[in-house]
């Protein structure tokens, strides 16, 4: 029963000078559903990632969220509407306790303006929120540390708060970028569990991956890109056994 | 025995009391902008009361300076002029930036507490606050240029340039230098500002070159940008006159913009053949072993005339002295000779109009006097 | 209501020390107490929203200056007046903050060092308007139902002042909008991709912050009763930064402590060294720089940490 | 014609000064991405080192230039020592060592302040009032051809650049990061020393020259750009044609002629924040 495709990408394409990194690349994610894509490196999957985005301008191509076209905005007009993003190299805002990082990701979800902040009416919104963002934190597995300083935080610790910041913008599809690097073989299966958490909960989930071993036990469908090209995407059952995968991307794993 | 020590206390209790100093406020710059002329008008000012306390003091009590430093910054200057009074200060002799002094009258007003300036010499001091606890006796931008057209007035200017600075007191003064030449009826052809911190004159100078005026009037202050003009005068060969403010008798020109101003005219509050003149530096050369200039003059006046008028009015007390010092007349350092300092008719600013010179650079050395006054 | 308290039994304080104070004592602190109310809103500028611009003085100049042209030159009525100057200080600020903002690094930085400069020279070049270089001066508050203010209850004034800047900051910096402040200062990209628009966010922090030390700039025009060019100078504007550096930058306590300390040490140094005292204080900026990045806030707190 | 030819010269001069000011940050904003505001203090000591060695002591103009270069090497990489490598080994930000610099602009000014009367102090030309300009224009094209070549045709200037373009990858390429940061600051403080030395003659060596030197320096890197070393003279040039045209040829008031080059910053800001050379 496959529900309404909720980010369609159509023909994108990226160039940064002479070189293509992104080549007319289609593919679409549907609601509660966890899409991987995966590629050796230079392979085009973060260039696509930040094209969703936002962060890059694309040269040509169509992304449409939830049916709209949101190619061209702005990343924080992106992240308004339901697209939340982690990162690969953990990005907490430094000078904050955990709570309030994840309240940052909450910003497009407070409802009071200014005036009423000056005004003190927003008080009450501040503590539902905070109340809200301490159950994020719990979801992830933080649940002792919201008011720890975040330089204090283990590198899983980070890629968890990143989680957990992301999920306070309630999004509706969130990107995950490369969040197994670094992490231990106990760090990634607890990670895969919240990731199916998410999905469960009916978000879309596109997930970048290295690590094979990883992502096709998540992955429910998966792309593969290599030169900036999708070469192959189907369920990870065929990815796997895919000849043009083994050649491209696996062959020269083995390889190497 | 225990009565004799008793009475001996009371004694002893009674003369220090009368000893009690006479407490005198100065505020100067030793940081901020007027740093160069703060200094040495202090330094005067320092002269002034060790030999007053040296002749036995003013009423029988020794004076004793309270010295602030205000940095040029017009806020603090204020709260200083408090700190003075609080401190039980009976006159406030103010030596730093024209807009503190300003700022300090907002105080002295309102604590009805005497206050001059021996140096300041914007028009504006006291015609802007109807405060008269307030005194100026600097020579006036508006007495500068008086004295220089009636010195000028054998050149029969027809048409002159005015260049000027962009600090406080370089636009105040060029404000009154343009005033007093609209008065003459003599065209202004050219009006220029050199601004602080510029690498060259030469546009200005251009510029005023190419009005062909019969004269330039300089009325800035800033001594670094006034040594550009010079240069860029010297550099296009240029032959009209220059008539500058006071500005040009400190005598760091003479070291600074040598081989440049041998020629210029400029107007002084300072004769060095008066009698008062000569005494004053072999006595201020003898006790401190520098030779002082026109800016430890002022200062010396200032401490001079304060001490006349409360002894005048024979009291401490801060009315009785606003009443003396508006009644002074005081012959002192600065000014032509016989000049006395007054201030009649209810002024406040006490520089006789006809009390000033103008002095010519002779080669590097600041020359003799060519003209007294504004006749 | 336990906050409100606090709130109200600051004010009483803050106002019940002006009323034991010496005349001196008073105007130090008044111009203490306004030098606080500037660092504060120069530090949620600065110190949580991580711009740096050398404006804040002359805004400061700008409300200044307006009431008093608004009220005694153009005779209009004191609500007015107010209200014109906070309309003129949100006007510059966003004249210069949007299209400062579009860009990355020190921009503001120059367009604000170019603005604080333009103003001095529209102060000198303003002829009868501002009063030229002498400024303006000889005008008097306007009364309230027959009363002036003055004195002591004018140092009430400035408490409320200060009491209500900070507690505007500090609720600002307690809401969705400080942490968007403070994410824009730890990563603008990061900020953004969480869906916090960071140009916005920037101009609103400049501007508002910018208005507040016009409405700052307002109650000092009736402090010493005169308004001159030398106050709002790029001077203090460095002198403004170094304090919220030495205080702790992003701290609200780090700006009250940075500006007592530093607005003091010439009123205590002076008569002991003489002007070395701004050599001192050259070496203090530095040292606290080098020696403790969080200001003096940061080093209580460590000491507190490791006693 | 003849005072636009004059003007030529003394504006081609102002405008050298300017692009050595503006050299100064663009030699540490390039490896480092570090504004030192201190630069005009710089230029400030390199006209004390001119009026003590040259006025004071009348040493040969040769000799005193010499030592008052090697000794602004000296204080630049003082200044490094001692206000920015502590933080940048600290892994502080960007920020922290622009603020200790302001900092340090202080302490030198404070230092210069009470070591010296507060009077302007007097300071020799080279070659005679008349021949200055040109003698600042031919030192300033010397080290700004010296600049270049350094780095466009040395392997030292190319691992500078390698640093400008990205720190880590230089390190990993085996450049010794701390001794160019080192060299930029001492190469930074000759060329404003530099600048200061042949200015003084001028506006003579006082202890409140240094603020207008570091402003007018950089709005003339802002208009040059920081991309490229000729952007700093280009820049210093334009500002300095623009200033003095201005005054010269523009039929506005004399006091508002003084907001045109914060004018002209502005606009650059606005409309062409890159400046006029782009990086290549």
């Amino acid at each position: 029963m496959p529900s309404a495709a909720i980010l369609e990408v159509r023909g994108l394409t990226k160039r940064f000078g002479g070189l293509t990194a992104v080549s007319s690349l289609g593919f679409e994610v549907r609601e509660g559903e966890i899409l991987g894509m995966i590629g050796p490196n230079g392979a085009g999957k973060s260039t696509t990632f930040n094209l969703i985005a936002g962060t890059y301008a694309a040269t040509q191509g169509e992304v449409r969220f939830a049916g709209e076209q949101i190619l061209g905005l702005p990343p924080h007009r992106i992240a308004a509407r339901g697209v939340m993003r982690t990162f690969q190299h953990n990005r907490p805002f430094g000078g904050m306790p955990v709570i309030d990082n994840v309240l940052v990701g909450a910003h497009t979800r407070f409802a009071s303006g200014l005036w009423a902040v000056v005004g003190g009416r927003a008080l009450r919104e501040e503590t539902q929120r905070r109340k809200r963002a301490a159950e994020l934190i719990e979801f992830v597995g933080l649940g002792e540390l919201p008011h720890a300083d975040v330089a204090t935080l283990s590198f899983g610790q980070g890629r968890l708060l990143e989680i957990a910041r992301a999920l306070a913008g309630e999004p509706r599809l969130l990107l995950f970028d490369e969040p197994a690097a670094g992490l231990t073989l106990a760090e990634c299966e607890r990670l895969a569990g919240i990731i199916r958490g998410i999905a469960a909960r009916g978000i879309a989930v596109l997930l970048i991956e290295h690590d094979m071993h990883f992502l096709l036990p998540l992955a429910q469908r998966v792309a593969v890109l290599n030169f900036g090209v999708k070469i192959a995407d189907g369920l990870p059952e065929q990815i796997r056994n895919h000849p043009a995968v083994l050649e491209a991307y696996l062959g020269s794993h083995a390889a190497a | 025995m225990k009565n004799l020590l008793a009475v001996a206390a009371a004694l002893l209790a009674a003369s220090t009391f009368a000893q009690e100093p006479i407490k005198i406020g100065v505020i100067t710059d030793r940081v901020g902008v007027s740093k160069p002329y703060s200094e040495p008008c202090t330094e005067g000012t320092v002269f002034g009361a060790a030999e007053i306390n040296r002749r036995g003091g003013v009423l029988g009590r020794k004076i004793e300076l309270l010295i602030e430093d205000d940095q040029s910054r017009p806020d603090i200057s204020a709260a200083l002029a408090r700190k003075l009074i609080d401190q039980g200060a009976v006159f406030i002799l103010s030596m730093s930036l024209t807009p503190a002094t300003q700022q300090q009258q907002t105080v002295t007003m309102e604590a009805k507490t005497p206050q001059m300036t021996p140096m300041n010499s914007g028009d504006t001091l006291t015609t802007q606050l109807p405060n008269p606890y307030f005194w100026q006796t600097g020579p006036l931008g508006s007495i500068q240029i008086a004295t220089l057209l009636a010195h000028a007035r054998a050149q029969n200017l027809k048409r002159v340039a005015l260049i000027s600075d962009n600090s406080d007191l370089g636009q105040l003064l060029a404000r009154f230098f343009r005033a007093g030449l609209e008065k003459a009826g003599i065209q202004i052809a050219a009006e220029e500002v050199v601004p602080r911190g510029a690498t060259t004159a030469e546009p200005q100078m251009q510029k005023i070159r190419a009005a062909n005026p019969d004269a330039m009037f300089m009325a800035g202050v800033l001594t670094a940008e006034n040594v550009l003009i010079f240069k860029a005068y010297r550099q296009f060969g240029l032959k009209f006159p220059i008539h500058s403010s006071y500005n040009l008798s400190v005598p760091v020109y003479m070291s600074v913009a040598k081989g440049l101003i041998d020629g210029v005219t400029f107007v002084d509050a300072y004769d060095p053949d008066k009698p008062e003149v000569k005494q004053f530096v072999a006595e201020y050369t003898k006790a401190t072993g520098k030779a002082p200039f026109n800016m430890h003059g002022y200062g010396y006046d200032g401490i001079m005339m304060v001490a006349e008028a409360i002894r005048r009015a024979g009291s401490t007390d801060k009315e009785k002295i606003r009443e003396a010092m508006q009644q002074t007349s005081y012959a002192g350092v600065m000014g032509a000779k016989g000049m006395k300092y007054r201030f009649p008719e209810g002024k406040r600013a006490g520089f006789d109009p006809d009390g000033m010179v103008v002095r010519v650079y002779e080669g590097d050395r600041q020359g003799r006097v060519v003209h007294v006054g504004q006749k | 209501m336990s906050s409100l308290l606090r709130w109200l039994g600051a004010a009483l304080l803050l106002a019940g020390a002006a009323f034991l104070l010496s005349d001196y004592h008073n105007d130090v602190y008044r111009k203490l107490l306004l030098w606080v109310t500037l660092a504060l809103s120069y530090n949620f500028l600065f110190g949580i929203c991580g711009q740096i611009a050398f404006s804040h003085f002359a805004f400061y100049g700008i409300g200044a200056y307006s009431v008093v042209i608004f009220l005694f030159q153009f005779h209009l009525p004191f609500p007015l007046a107010i209200l014109l100057g906070i309309a003129l200080c949100i006007l510059f600020a966003l004249a210069v903050a949007i299209p400062s903002a579009r860009l990355e690094g020190f921009y503001l930085a120059l367009a604000t060092l170019a603005l604080a400069q333009l103003f001095i020279v529209v102060l000198n070049e303003g002829g009868a308007v501002t009063g030229g270089p002498g400024g303006l001066a000889n005008y008097k508050l306007p009364e309230f139902l027959g009363t002036r203010i003055r004195g002591p209850w004018y140092t009430a004034v400035i408490v409320l002042l200060l009491l209500g800047t900070l507690a505007v900051l500090w609720r600002l910096d307690r809401s969705w909008f400080g942490r968007a402040c403070r994410a824009v200062r730890d990563n603008p990209e990061v900020a953004a991709a969480m869906g916090v628009d960071v140009a916005r966010t920037k101009v609103t922090a400049f501007t508002l912050t910018s208005a507040l030390a016009g409405i700052a700039g307002m109650v000092y025009a009736f402090v010493d009763n005169t308004v001159n060019p030398p106050i709002f100078g790029l001077d203090n504007a460095f002198l403004l930064l170094f304090m919220v550096i030495v205080g702790g930058a992003g701290r609200h306590a780090g700006a009250i402590i940075g500006a007592a300390l530093l607005f003091l040490v010439p009123f205590v140094l002076s008569p002991l060294i003489g002007h070395h005292h701004v050599l001192v204080f050259g070496v203090l900026v530095v040292a606290a720089i080098l020696l403790q990045p969080r200001g003096l806030v940061g080093l209580y707190d460590a000491i507190r940490r490791h006693p | 014609m003849q005072d636009f030819l004059e003007l030529t010269v003394s504006a081609a001069a102002s405008g050298c000064i300017y692009g050595l000011i503006a050299l100064a940050y663009l030699l540490m904003i390039r490896p480092t991405g570090i504004i030192n505001f201190a630069v005009g203090e710089w230029a400030m000591v390199g006209a004390f080192g001119g009026y003590l060695l040259l006025s004071k002591f009348e040493w040969p103009y040769p000799l005193g230039m010499a030592a008052v270069l090697v000794f602004m090497l000296v204080i630049g990489w003082l200044t490094e020592r001692i206000a920015v490598r502590p933080l940048v080994e600290r892994g502080a930000p960007l920020l922290a060592p622009i603020l200790a610099l302001l900092g340090m602009l202080v302490v030198f000014r404070e230092a210069i302040s009470v070591s010296f009367a507060p009077d302007p102090h007097p300071v020799p030309y080279a070659l005679g009032i008349q021949r200055q300009s040109f003698f600042i224009i031919a030192v300033t094209s010397v080290v700004f051809i010296g600049v270049w070549l350094f780095f466009e045709r040395t392997i030292a200037g190319k691992s500078f650049e390698a640093v400008a373009i990205h720190r880590r990858a230089a390190a990993l390429m085996g450049i010794n990061l701390s001794r160019v940061t080192a060299l930029s600051f001492a190469a930074g403080a000759g060329a404003a020393g530099l600048a200061g030395l042949l200015v003084s003659p001028n506006v003579s060596a006082h202890y409140l020259m240094g603020v207008p030197l570091a402003i007018q320096g950089f709005t003339a890197l802002v208009i040059g750009g920081v991309g490229r070393v000729e952007g700093a003279l280009l820049g210093g040039l334009l500002l300095a044609f623009a200033e003095q045209l201005t005054v010269r040829y523009a039929p506005i008031p004399a006091g508002y002629a003084q907001g045109v080059p914060l004018l002209l910053l502005m606009l650059f800001l606005l409309l062409r924040p890159t400046g006029l050379l782009r990086a290549k």
